[in-house]
């Protein structure tokens, strides 16, 4: 069966349905129909895309955490004081990292010595063993808006369960659940899991059920360019849109760098609106997500709220219609309740006391309008590569190397291309790979990181890009030597 | 001098890439001859490409949180297979949240782990403690470090 | 004796020292050449002056907090503690305000509660009961240059004890320490005490010792407009230098709008050169001192941590040479010594991450040019109403309401001025009472204030005040009406 | 309905204007007969004005830390100066730093306060103790509060 960004044909999507719904004894509870009607008895309040598109008109920056445990009580525990102390707008289910994997007899041992032991030995929520009444207990408990959020390379099974479940909103993509999630999983096999994800949410906005889908933005969170990252949110989003989905969040990991970071947030609604369009989706909504810093976190709590709040400060300014917080615990571990919650506050706080206040800067535009221009450089390649086709377009790109995460862990990435911060701490590329940035384009951002390495006193080399990574964990954003 | 041989990697079902490629690069520049393995890694793997390269020590990173059920009964694997005696570290986010660490280095300890090391250690510090288990002399100078 | 902008003649400033020296036991300890030889053997790193002028050239914004506790063994852990765990750059040494009211028999009570209970009974250090062997056992304790920071209409003793005792810096000034300060302290009597209290610092400039000074720049930290506390920055730095002070520091309290709170740290440098140079004190350096959010704090921690990142990116975005720390427990109590260096790590994490970042924007500029302009109508009418002597002037225009401190305790002052926030949070003036800005400005600020007063559907009032009065402990910015 | 009086100020060398100010305002709208003695008050002047006025309470604010110190034996003397029984109330950041209330409001009551209000009391909670404790009925609707 040769890859095509093509709608699933109905008997195609319902002979793997067949087959998904018998891969673990949870599946067969899933009738498509009861779910739609459960759906349908659901609050507007508790319903993901009306939340998010409330927000994005009346241009307010919701807030959304990460979190997730073994136990279903111990998981509404947390969700609720996430609710009423973090005053959370939106909230998530985070799936383990055994589910992810599709090993549910492990999240099974996960969730026996969590019993057990009484605290959580799964570093989220397992909703495929815990099935659809699990996740409805979940949806019920709950009084805002709740999404699944994971890094699943396949999870057609976990998208049955927790649709039917009742969830409102799905997080993740054929590449954006696989080059910073798997090692070894071709990207033909995802992309054609993630259709089938899609084709599914598709069904349920057919019959009148709106589900809000969210491309996985930040990647490996790892000094990822905004034009990477862009161009695979609009790609997911085209992907995503061919099967039906209407309801569209398009995310971006934080860099730093204000001017860039609120760029970043303007030209991605922008691009994916362009693209969208220019592809013939014009019933599509989309909003945009932006995470708090992705990468490392300094250990010291008072540091880690530092960062938090100028991701907060950035989301503001950026009028992204949600952002997706991180708690003083980051380098730590999974945050407690308490410490998932603080994250939330000091979020609000910030975002709220920026609210009233705009954001001019002629930085800005001139960052927006590179970013477009080098989304439209890769883009245009991958569907040159695609012959037209962005599904194949995109398979294609990662071989070439067109399309490259850095620090990813897919072998179906090339790995050649290397960013690093420029002088004023803005993410460029340092080495292109095979990204296909044009010569105007490239010379800029070597420019720009040869500034910095000027002031440094070194050649820009790999020994910059390590120093990098672990800057905003030792207190700064550009890893300049020491001494 | 010979080189000493480490395999490393990043245990279970875990992804997190950043680091085991950083610790590659700083273990190869500090003059180990290394078998990474990357993320993913079952203890099955580890311990055939010990075997297969005959490794001094295997260097685990667990990130995601669930290390401590993936680590149980790496060491008698390791001793079933005829490593007895084999060098085992683990380091990284090894428990699930912010948990004591002198707790969390005695549990590890006792399911045989040599050393263990919590989160953030830095680079210069794991080589260190490799130089010393393996009996390895330090190049006399750096000038950069990682 | 009248009052006037004229160096203390060295008779008078005698008779005055010997009165003042034998106000309490301690003072008898003075001795002005040994004490010069004291600082002229202290290392350069301890000088004050020295690590703001560096500061300023390299464009470093440097981190202080606020800390003083009644015994001299657990001030020196304390400020130590913040030296080591918060990385301060520079310290304070808090007075209390039993001192500032120069109470000293209190202070003695509060010591020996202190002694007693084991936990400080003062909110200071009392120096003066301490005396000049205490104040040198913290300065010889600590690495870092360490300034008095009190609140005391009446300084005369406290300022000869602690110069003596070795501090490289002082805060205060014959307006911002009598307005906000007191009650029923004429301000003839705060601008000669000050008056005395700078020609003091210039003897040790001319002796060759660099002693910094600081007017303090809030005021009453409340909805203060920046034309306010700049003119009274400017005139203190104007009788400061007559009186030979060669290095000042003029502050300014964040009101938490982004682009007001650039353009007037940016603005207060400018007008403060301006105003010296005009009037013949060139060889003045001017560094700059941003407060962080100086009015109600929230109760919440995670919240103040939002409170305080947001001031330290305003301050770095501003270029200021130091910021004044606020702490978690701000809105609860003095901190305790972790909680003091947990608001110093906070902002110095968001201050490095913004360092290497330059905020320009066109409305910074324009927000530059009000604030310029308006502090030199005020500025221009108090000399106008001392006849050309600024001394005289201050004390008039308090008189007439040209200088107008919101909130102020102090009967010498009108009140009569009221501000308020306007739809993007800048702080305007609402009421103008008899501040002397053009009519043009005046009408700037109606329409601004205005056109939030149409966004919440209520007429502009003392009730809008004092919504904006509470907004940021409340979790907002400006207080708009709730529901 | 007579208006109840009251005697509010800022105790000892406390300058801390702006809740003072609210308060005042507050009060005045709430219905009360208000003898505001702004900031740095001496328990002197506090009974001084109560007597003057023949007030029905005395609210004292203590905001800077030294609230302990400066309350002291203020009921004495109320005793003593012929105001057994007046109502006392005292509120604001009454100690220094943060501890924990029960204990605080304990020390208070038992140096003769009536009521003990911890940091950033709601107006409306203030007002609304004073009615109950001074038996006045609450005006029946406001269209703004403070
Ligand atoms: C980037 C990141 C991601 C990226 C990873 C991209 C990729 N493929 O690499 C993405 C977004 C995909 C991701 C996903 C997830 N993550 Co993550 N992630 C991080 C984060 C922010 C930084 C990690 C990193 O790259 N650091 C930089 C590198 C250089 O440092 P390092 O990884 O710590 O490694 C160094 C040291 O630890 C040490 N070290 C490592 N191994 C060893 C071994 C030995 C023997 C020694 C001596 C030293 C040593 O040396 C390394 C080099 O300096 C951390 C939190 C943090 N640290 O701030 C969370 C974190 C590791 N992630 C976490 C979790 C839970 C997840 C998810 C389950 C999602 C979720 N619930 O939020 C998934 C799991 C996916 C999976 N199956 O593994 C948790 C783990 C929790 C725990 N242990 O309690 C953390 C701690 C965040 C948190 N507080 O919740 N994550
Ligand atoms: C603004 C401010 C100042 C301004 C005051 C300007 C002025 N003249 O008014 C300035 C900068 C001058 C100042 C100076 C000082 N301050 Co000050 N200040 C503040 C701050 C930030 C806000 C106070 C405020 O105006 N809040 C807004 C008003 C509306 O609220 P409020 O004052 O809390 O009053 C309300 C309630 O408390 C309640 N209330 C008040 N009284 C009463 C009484 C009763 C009976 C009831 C029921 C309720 C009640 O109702 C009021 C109206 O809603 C507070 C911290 C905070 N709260 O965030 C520190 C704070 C009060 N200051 C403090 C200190 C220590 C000082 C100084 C000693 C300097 C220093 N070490 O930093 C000097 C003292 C000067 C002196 N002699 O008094 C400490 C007190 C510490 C403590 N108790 O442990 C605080 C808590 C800050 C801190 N955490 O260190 N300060």
């Amino acid at each position: 069966m040769e890859l095509k960004n093509k709608k699933i044909p109905e008997g195609e999507f319902r002979a793997i349905q067949q087959e998904i719904l018998t891969g673990w004894p949870t599946g067969k509870d899933v009738n498509f129909e009861e779910a739609v009607a459960y759906h349908k008895a659901l609050p507007e309040s508790k319903i993901f895309s009306r939340k998010l598109s409330a927000a994005k008109r009346e241009g307010r920056t919701l807030t959304q955490p990460r979190a997730g445990v073994a136990l279903i009580d111990k998981h509404i525990e947390l969700l609720t004081h996430l609710q009423n102390e973090g005053q959370a707008d939106l909230l998530p289910t985070t799936i383990d990292s055994y589910t992810r994997q599709n090993r549910y007899h492990e999240a099974d041992i996960g969730i026996e010595e969590s019993i057990k032991t009484g605290k959580s030995a799964l570093n989220g929520f397992p909703a495929v063993n815990h099935g659809i009444a699990g996740c409805r207990a979940i949806i019920e408990a709950i009084d805002v808006p709740v999404q699944i959020r994971h890094g699943t390379p396949d999870a057609r099974l976990l998208t049955e369960i927790s649709l039917a479940g009742g969830f409102t909103s799905y997080e993740g993509g054929g590449i954006s659940y696989n080059i910073p999630y798997a090692k070894s999983v071709p990207l033909e096999k995802t992309i054609a899991d993630w259709q089938y994800a899609d084709r599914l949410v598709g069904f349920y906005e057919e019959a009148g059920v709106p589900i809000n889908r969210e491309p996985f933005g930040p990647l490996t969170g790892t000094l990822v360019p905004p034009c990477i990252s862009h161009a695979v949110a609009v790609i997911e989003a085209l992907l995503a849109a061919e099967q039906g989905v209407k309801n569209i969040s398009v995310g971006y990991g934080q860099l730093g760098n204000l001017n860039q970071d609120v760029a970043a947030i303007r030209s991605l609604a922008m691009i994916t609106d362009e693209y969208l369009e220019r592809y013939g989706y014009t019933d599509c909504e989309v909003t945009t997500v932006f995470h708090q810093w992705m990468g490392g976190f300094p250990q010291d709590e008072a540091q880690a709220f530092g960062v938090i709040a100028w991701g907060s400060a950035a989301a503001a300014f950026s009028g992204a219609t949600k952002v997706i917080t991180k708690s003083p615990h980051e380098a730590m571990g999974i945050p407690t309740k308490e410490a998932n919650a603080q994250g939330l506050r000091c979020t609000k706080q910030t975002i709220s006391m920026l609210s009233d206040q705009v954001y001019h800067s002629e930085d800005v535009q001139k960052e927006i309008d590179i970013t477009l221009a080098e989304t439209r450089c890769i883009l245009d390649k991958c569907f040159e590569l695609g012959e037209g086709d962005i599904a194949l377009g995109a398979v294609r790109a990662f071989q070439a190397g067109v399309l490259d995460v850095p620090f990813a862990p897919s072998r179906y990435n090339a790995g050649k291309m290397l960013p690093a911060r420029d002088h004023f701490g803005a993410v460029r590329i340092l080495e292109p790979g095979a990204v296909p940035l044009s010569k105007e384009i490239l010379d800029y951002h070597r420019e720009m990181i040869d500034l910095r390495a000027k002031a440094e006193k070194r050649k820009a080399s790999f020994q910059m890009v390590i120093d990098d990574i672990y800057a905003i964990s030792k207190g700064r954003l550009v890893g300049r030597p020491r001494g | 001098m010979e080189k000493k041989t480490l395999v490393m990697g990043v245990i279970g079902a875990d992804v997190h890439a950043v680091g085991n490629k950083i610790l590659y690069y700083a273990f190869t520049e500090a003059g180990f001859n290394v078998i990474n393995l990357g993320v993913l890694v079952s203890q099955e793997e580890f311990i055939a490409a010990a075997i297969e390269s005959d490794a001094d020590a295997i260097v685990v990173s667990s990130l995601y949180g669930h290390g401590e059920l993936d680590c149980r009964g790496l060491r008698q694997k390791c001793d079933e297979a005829g490593l007895e005696g084999i060098l085992l570290y683990v380091g990284g986010n090894i428990v699930i949240g912010k948990q004591p660490f002198p707790e969390v280095e005695k549990h590890f300890k006792e399911m045989g782990f040599d050393r263990v090391f919590g989160p953030g250690t830095p680079v210069e510090t794991t080589i260190a403690c490799l130089y010393e288990d393996l009996g390895v002399t330090p190049p006399p100078k750096e000038d950069e470090t990682v």
